[in-house]
């Protein structure tokens, strides 16, 4: 009777977030004061906050009251479980959880089924019996970076890679994407992927060695954003600015105004705040009584300079534009 | 600071009384607390999230109560997190292959006690200082659960295992009995045997101990190494709750550790502590993330509140008991 | 007659115990003032207050008539008030000039920098007075505990006071660094400084100081002229019974039971230490600062490393590990300095006294506190501790009741060699004799007894042979019928007196 | 443990001596740190890669001297990473609005100094436990960072500070420049003045420094607000560097700070402690960052190779120098 551990990147049983509306119609009516409760992994990232924001803004345009809550740091991982737990006792009819681990959650999913609430594993670690998943494919960030070099770069060369904090879900992913996309290009060669802990110092730290070590290197992927800024202050300050590509992963607005600045090359963007609509959306569907396929999968694009201009600015509605994307990949 | 010799009655340090005046405090700092929230939040006082708040800091007092031997013989032990990994993904692993319960926990529960031996004999024969000695352990023995698992979790942990440390007698968690249990256990080692009363000693004054014939390798080992069986026992639980064992798991513990400890009126200075005090303090901890997080408070205020509440706790403890 | 000081009414009351009611007494310019009574008595108290570092519950104090109030020790040192404290207070990572100078540093380039030089140049002055052996410029810990008392002294001369405070500062002395210190002491008072000695030691009181101010719980019993005073009634003032002179009795039977043999030590200077002490027999060793006294007994105790030789008891060769391997071949130690060495501060009394025999007072495994309390309550009596509160922490016990405790530890574990070190230092003149008694006692219960004692007489009156050290090696075996303060200090000094008791003769009488 | 007592010989603890024997043993741990990456890494004593190291230490150095007066007096100070974000945030944010530099400067300057402010008041005046306060500040300054710019980094330092703390002069960074100016003065504060003495005495035995007349309070507040000005300074540096200002910025550096005081010889029991020795151990955890990640060390072993180091340099430092 149990489900399949759950493998997000991989699972069959999976719908992307454009198709929502053409397979399960329009968006239902809801029971009266509908109550959903986001518990997110940390405020102290922009990822998380614009995610709650999309929780927020669905929330509203539906007309469900939600809470959005968050643990006091990136690793507390007892003080989310208490989060979460308060909010099955607390009476929320669906819970939006993005876990600070595969498995600090648990708990909550045994809790949440006898109390008959359903749950929503929103993005970044995966916790396997989890009946439904919203969330980007995380190992395609790494993979869609890979590729801009493969094509960006035909003459190969050396690459390295800063690395999220050790043993996280997403970290692996992302860097065992790239690793394995460009691995299969015999011109390039990973010459360091080491530790930057999602920590910016760090990352600039590590990223002098590199270069210094490798003044030929042809480009940086790092797990985020915020290590990415850190890395492309350390290429400035080596007076490489230009030479070695620079990506990072979320999309955060510090990482759209460094691209539009032309430093940071690019990033792999997986739009927080519409991973958050379509997640709440999905919430709201399965409070309503729908049946969903076990994953739903959300939007993501490689930003650079040469097409940030159609993802932001003023007047850009980015869920057309990603519909738009959506539609022409089909 | 105007007279440093005056001290506080002497009946709230006797050795005999098994509830001091200290203690006393704390439990009146717990009161306001549930107070107040009381006060502030329907249902804080149900039975079912009192209920719930005993089993949310049964893990911290668990390790709490380790920590405070080890404070108690003037140590400290940052590495209790880390250890808790090593020995949940042991554990975890074991059953997972299909070895019998009992074989996983008392594996589980060997290594943590290894993990702790190897603090005590740096600590001891070495004689590196603790918190040193810890901190290079904490990265030691996480960097070890990290290589044994390639960073990934062990899924799958069989139920009986599971039933055992997440189960309930009669409405109240197996977890919130195990740790009575041990701090029953550790209250009479504390005060009932010659092992607690050396700890009282070495960390009192370690060089008269000495002198009096106490064996202080040995005192200071055994603290550690009961530390380190406590970690390993909050592993199993929290293994046990999620069904899975993590080679990060147990991040910042020591923190949360070293305040209820604290809060509870152990002095890092050693030669003092309290069970019950330990017990008052995880509780005082983990009713206050239940209350602040049942109020909907942002995770940036819970932050503030949690600094505040340990700088307010400690300065009605002072206020109350004069300078200890 | 004008009062230099005056106390007024000084009432210090701690939680549950009173320890000063009403004192009030003066004393005159130039005055060398002794203040004596029991331990426990408050003299300590008293001075403490004096000192600013305690505050009295009430009462004043005059100094030249006009009232002064002292909140912190700063302020006391401003009103011309210089004092040593009973306990050690240095720091140990300091130099001997730094610790002399904390808190008053000499500065220089504006008071922004400490002027190092000058400091040990006026440490070194201030240090000749008594011991010119001591270099201002090493780290206080390196120094052995009878310098670093003599360090305390020199730093209360270094302020030029009006009032000095002496809280037994010739405790762990020897009779010729007393002199020196009796010689400044009253040059001092010739100059107009008032000087109050706390001392348990009579010879002293009497040799300098002109009135005594007799203290007993926390009271003053009066106030006498010393001069014209007879010791025995000082004492039955302060003791509150008459002291009858008691002489040597002897219970030293046939049997070997400690046989020491070329012992060598492998951290101090102690060589080719060999002796017996026989069952029933009080063996002293005497011997200058620094002869090896103190190691001499560690290494027998465990606590320090051996080098080379043996130690037998009962003809059995001992192999000492540490002091826990001595504590259960029967050997206890007392040890010098007791505050660092033999108090567990924030424990009891009982505790502390039942620490090295929790063992004995355990019962598969679980310690019987009711057992330790009988006998705390028991021994402890034996030892007339006071107050008699078994429970309450050893810090808040004044010296000599700490000692007492220490002593009764030793009789708990039932050590049958007991090696005691300076063990009536701080003990009041009731206490040591009950203190001489016990010892007596225990040899007649067959114990064998070192004692280490830096007061001749007190080695005199104990001991049925007496070892004399000098330079970490025994110089002379002296038996009860040679002994006398001169043949002591002949062969401590080493300059006279060798011809009849030489080494070799040590040797063949082993 | 054989022999409790013995001490080392009275030269090497002089603290006249401006390098100690002790330092000695730091300095040799450092040499044979880089000669074994010397051996087995291409580059790694280029002049460009030393000067890295330094200017990667830099922070770390900076945070860890303030850290060692903490330690010295017998404190610690955990909230040294929040209180570089709070003035972090502070001085980027009055940069981004437009004040003038030296402005900005001195106000995140001085908010580091009223963070070690409040920490020395509770622990000088409340007469709270160090560590308890600290890791109570920790979680609150933390959080006030956190609520003051809702959690996103300020970014857009204008070049004109930048420059001032990421420049360098004649090839040495500044950051270099500042560190070893700041390192002279804490050398001479610890040495030559009357509050090094007072730090030195009221860790050693505060109650003897009480009797002696030493203003207690002062001297521990003192030492906090030393740590809060330096931790502000690390700030400032950093905030140079990245060109960017983060709430969350500081993360775990109190553990850095801690571990380079300690293997740089300072006790955590008070009294003891050295500038130099400092310096030295936070270049030995600078070089072994470095080199690696040159050498592209699996981050599970690097997070191995860290750990074990600093047990490894502590017991080097033990066996040489007998126990301290
Ligand atoms: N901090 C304290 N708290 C409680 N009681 C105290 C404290 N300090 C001293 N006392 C008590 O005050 C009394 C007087 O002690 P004090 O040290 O003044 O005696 P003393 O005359 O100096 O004795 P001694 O000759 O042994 O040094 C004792 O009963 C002691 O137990
Ligand atoms: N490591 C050492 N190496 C050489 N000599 C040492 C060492 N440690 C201590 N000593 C010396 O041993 C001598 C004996 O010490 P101590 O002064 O304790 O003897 P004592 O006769 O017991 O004197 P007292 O007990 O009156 O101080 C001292 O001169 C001391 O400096
Ligand atoms: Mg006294
Ligand atoms: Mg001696």
């Amino acid at each position: 009777a149990d489900l399949a551990p759950l493998n997000s990147d991989t699972e069959k049983d999976r719908i992307d977030w454009s198709q929502l509306e053409a397979k399960f119609g329009a968006f239902p009516k809801l029971p009266e004061g509908t109550k959903a409760g986001g518990v997110s992994k940390t405020l102290t990232n922009e990822y998380w906050r614009s995610l709650g924001q999309g929780y927020e803004k669905f929330g509203k345009k539906v007309g469900a009251t939600v809470a959005y809550q968050a643990a006091q740091s990136e690793g507390d991982q007892l003080g989310q479980l208490t989060i979460a737990e308060g909010m099955v006792t607390t009476g929320y009819n669906v819970l939006l959880v993005s876990p600070q681990t595969d498995a600090n959650l648990q708990p909550v999913m045994e809790q949440a089924k006898e109390a008959k609430i359903p749950v929503v594993n929103v993005n970044d670690a995966v916790i396997p019996q989890a009946e439904h998943y919203v969330g980007n494919v995380q190992k395609d960030n790494g993979v869609r970076v890979a590729k801009w070099f493969i094509q960006n770069h035909p003459e190969g060369g050396k690459v390295a890679i800063i690395e999220g904090q050790a043993g996280v879900f997403a970290a692996v992913q992302r860097t065992a994407g790239f690793k394995s996309t460009i691995g299969e290009d015999k011109k390039f060669q990973v010459v360091a992927s080491v530790p930057g802990n999602w920590d910016r110092q760090q990352s600039y730290d590590a990223a002098t060695n590199i270069l210094q070590q490798h003044p030929d290197l042809v480009g940086f992927y790092c797990n985020n954003d915020g290590m990415a800024l850190g890395v492309v202050e350390a290429v400035k300050s080596a007076g490489l600015l230009g030479k070695v590509a620079v990506f990072g992963t979320d999309g955060i607005s510090d990482a759209y105004k460094s691209i539009a600045a032309g430093e940071l090359t690019g990033t792999v963007d997986s739009f927080a705040e519409m991973t958050g609509e379509v997640a709440m959306e999905t919430a709201l569907r399965l409070v309503a009584g729908q049946k969903l396929p076990r994953v739903v999968a959300t939007p993501q694009a490689l930003i650079t300079k040469d097409n940030i201009s159609k993802y932001s600015g003023d007047g850009v509605d980015i869920r057309a534009v990603l519909m738009k994307d959506a539609a022409s990949a089909q | 600071m105007s007279d440093i010799t005056t001290s506080q009655p002497a009946r709230s340090s006797s050795p005999f009384s098994s509830f001091s005046v200290r203690d006393a405090g704390t439990l009146i700092g717990l009161i306001l607390i549930v107070a107040v929230f009381a006060m502030l939040v329907p249902g804080f006082v149900s039975e079912r999230n009192l209920i719930n708040i005993l089993q949310q800091s049964s893990i911290n007092a668990c390790i709490a109560l380790g920590m405070t031997l080890v404070i108690i013989s003037g140590g400290i032990d940052l590495s209790v997190g880390p250890t808790a990994a090593i020995s949940a993904v042991l554990t975890a692993s074991l059953l997972v292959a299909g070895y019998p319960v009992p074989v996983a926990i008392v594996a589980g529960l060997g290594i943590g006690m290894l993990c702790g031996l190897v603090n005590g004999i740096l600590v001891a024969y070495v004689g590196l200082q603790p918190f040193i000695v810890t901190l290079g352990t904490l990265s030691t023995y996480r960097a070890l659960a990290l290589i044994y698992t390639g960073g990934n979790p062990v899924l799958g942990v069989p139920m009986t295992f599971r039933s055992l440390f997440n189960g309930n007698i009669g409405g109240i968690p197996n977890s919130v009995i195990i740790v009575a249990v041990i701090a029953l256990v550790a209250w009479v080692i504390l005060k009932k045997t010659p092992i607690g009363e050396y700890l009282l000693a070495v960390g009192g004054n370690e060089e008269a101990s000495y002198v009096a014939g106490v064996p202080i390798a040995l005192t200071k080992i055994t603290a550690y190494v009961i530390s380190g069986f406590l970690a390993a026992l909050g592993a199993m639980i929290l293994v046990g709750r999620l069904g899975a064992a993590e080679p990060i798991l147990g991040n910042l513990w020591e923190l949360d550790a070293i305040a209820a400890a604290a809060i509870g009126g152990a002095s890092l200075m050693g030669g003092k502590g309290s069970v019950i005090g330990t017990i008052l303090g995880a509780i005082i901890l983990g009713a206050m993330r239940n209350g602040l997080t049942l109020m909907n408070v942002q995770a940036f205020y819970q932050l503030l509140a949690t600094g505040l509440i340990i700088l307010v706790a400690m300065m009605i403890d002072r206020v109350t008991r004069g300078r200890g | 007659m004008n009062a230099r000081l005056r106390f007024d009414g000084i009432t210090k009351t701690f939680p549950g115990v009173k320890a000063l009611t009403n004192v009030s007494f003066e004393v005159a310019p130039g005055e060398i003032h002794a203040l004596l009574g029991e331990n426990g008595a408050g003299k300590s108290t008293l001075l403490r207050t004096l000192s600013g570092v305690a505050k009295p519950t009430s009462g004043e104090f005059y100094v030249d008539g006009v009232i002064a109030a002292f909140k912190r020790p700063e302020h006391a040192r401003l009103a011309g008030i210089a004092m040593i404290h009973q306990e050690l207070q240095q720091v140990p990572n300091l130099t001997v000039a730094q610790n002399m100078f904390l808190g008053h540093q000499i500065k220089s380039a504006g008071g922004m920098l400490v002027n190092r030089r000058e400091q040990e140049k006026r440490a070194a002055e201030a240090l000749a007075m008594i011991d010119p052996t001591i270099d201002p410029s090493v780290p206080i810990k390196t120094l052995k505990v009878a310098q670093r008392q003599i360090v305390e002294i020199a730093r209360a001369l270094l302020d030029k006071a009006k009032i000095i405070a002496m809280d037994e500062p010739t405790s762990s002395l020897t009779p010729a660094e007393f002199e020196n210190l009796a010689k400044v002491i009253e040059r001092l008072a010739g100059l107009g400084v008032s000087i109050i000695y706390v001392s348990h030691k009579m010879d002293e009181v009497f040799r300098i100081c002109h009135r005594g101010t007799v203290m007993r719980d926390g009271n003053v019993v009066g106030t006498v002229d010393l001069k014209t005073t007879a010791e025995a009634d000082v004492i039955a003032m302060m003791v509150g019974r008459e002291l009858q002179h008691e002489e040597h009795n002897s219970f030293v039977k046939e049997d070997v039971r400690v046989d020491v043999r070329g012992l060598s030590s492998a951290v101090t200077h102690v060589r080719d230490v060999s002796f017996t002490v026989r069952r029933g027999e009080v063996l002293g060793i005497a011997g200058l600062v620094g002869s090896g006294r103190t190691e001499l007994v560690r290494m027998l105790a465990g606590v320090d490393a051996i080098a080379d030789g043996t130690i037998a008891i009962d003809g059995a060769t001992l192999k000492l590990t540490d002091p826990r391997s001595a504590i259960s071949a029967g050997i206890g130690l007392l040890p010098e300095e007791r505050k660092r060495e033999g108090i567990i501060p924030g424990r009891s009394v009982s505790v502390n006294m039942a620490l090295p025999s929790l063992g004995k007072f355990s019962k598969s495994g679980i310690v019987r506190h009711g057992a330790i309390k009988s006998r705390a309550n028991e021994l402890l009596k034996r030892v007339n501790l006071r107050p008699f509160q078994i429970d309450r922490p050893i810090r808040l016990f004044s010296g000599g009741n700490q000692q007492k405790a220490i002593i009764a530890r030793w009789l708990a574990a039932g050590s049958e060699i007991l090696l005691f070190d300076e063990p009536t230092r701080g003990i009041d003149v009731g206490a040591k004799s009950e203190i001489y008694h016990l010892i007596e006692n225990l040899a007649a219960e067959g114990k064998s007894i070192i004692v280490v004692s830096s007061e001749l007489p007190e080695v005199i009156r104990l001991s049925d042979r007496v070892i004399v050290m000098r330079n970490g090696r025994i110089a002379a075996q002296l038996e009860r019928q040679e002994l006398s303060e001169q043949a002591i200090v002949a062969h401590a000094v080493g300059d006279a007196g060798l011809k009849t008791h030489s080494a070799k003769q040590e040797q063949a009488h082993v």
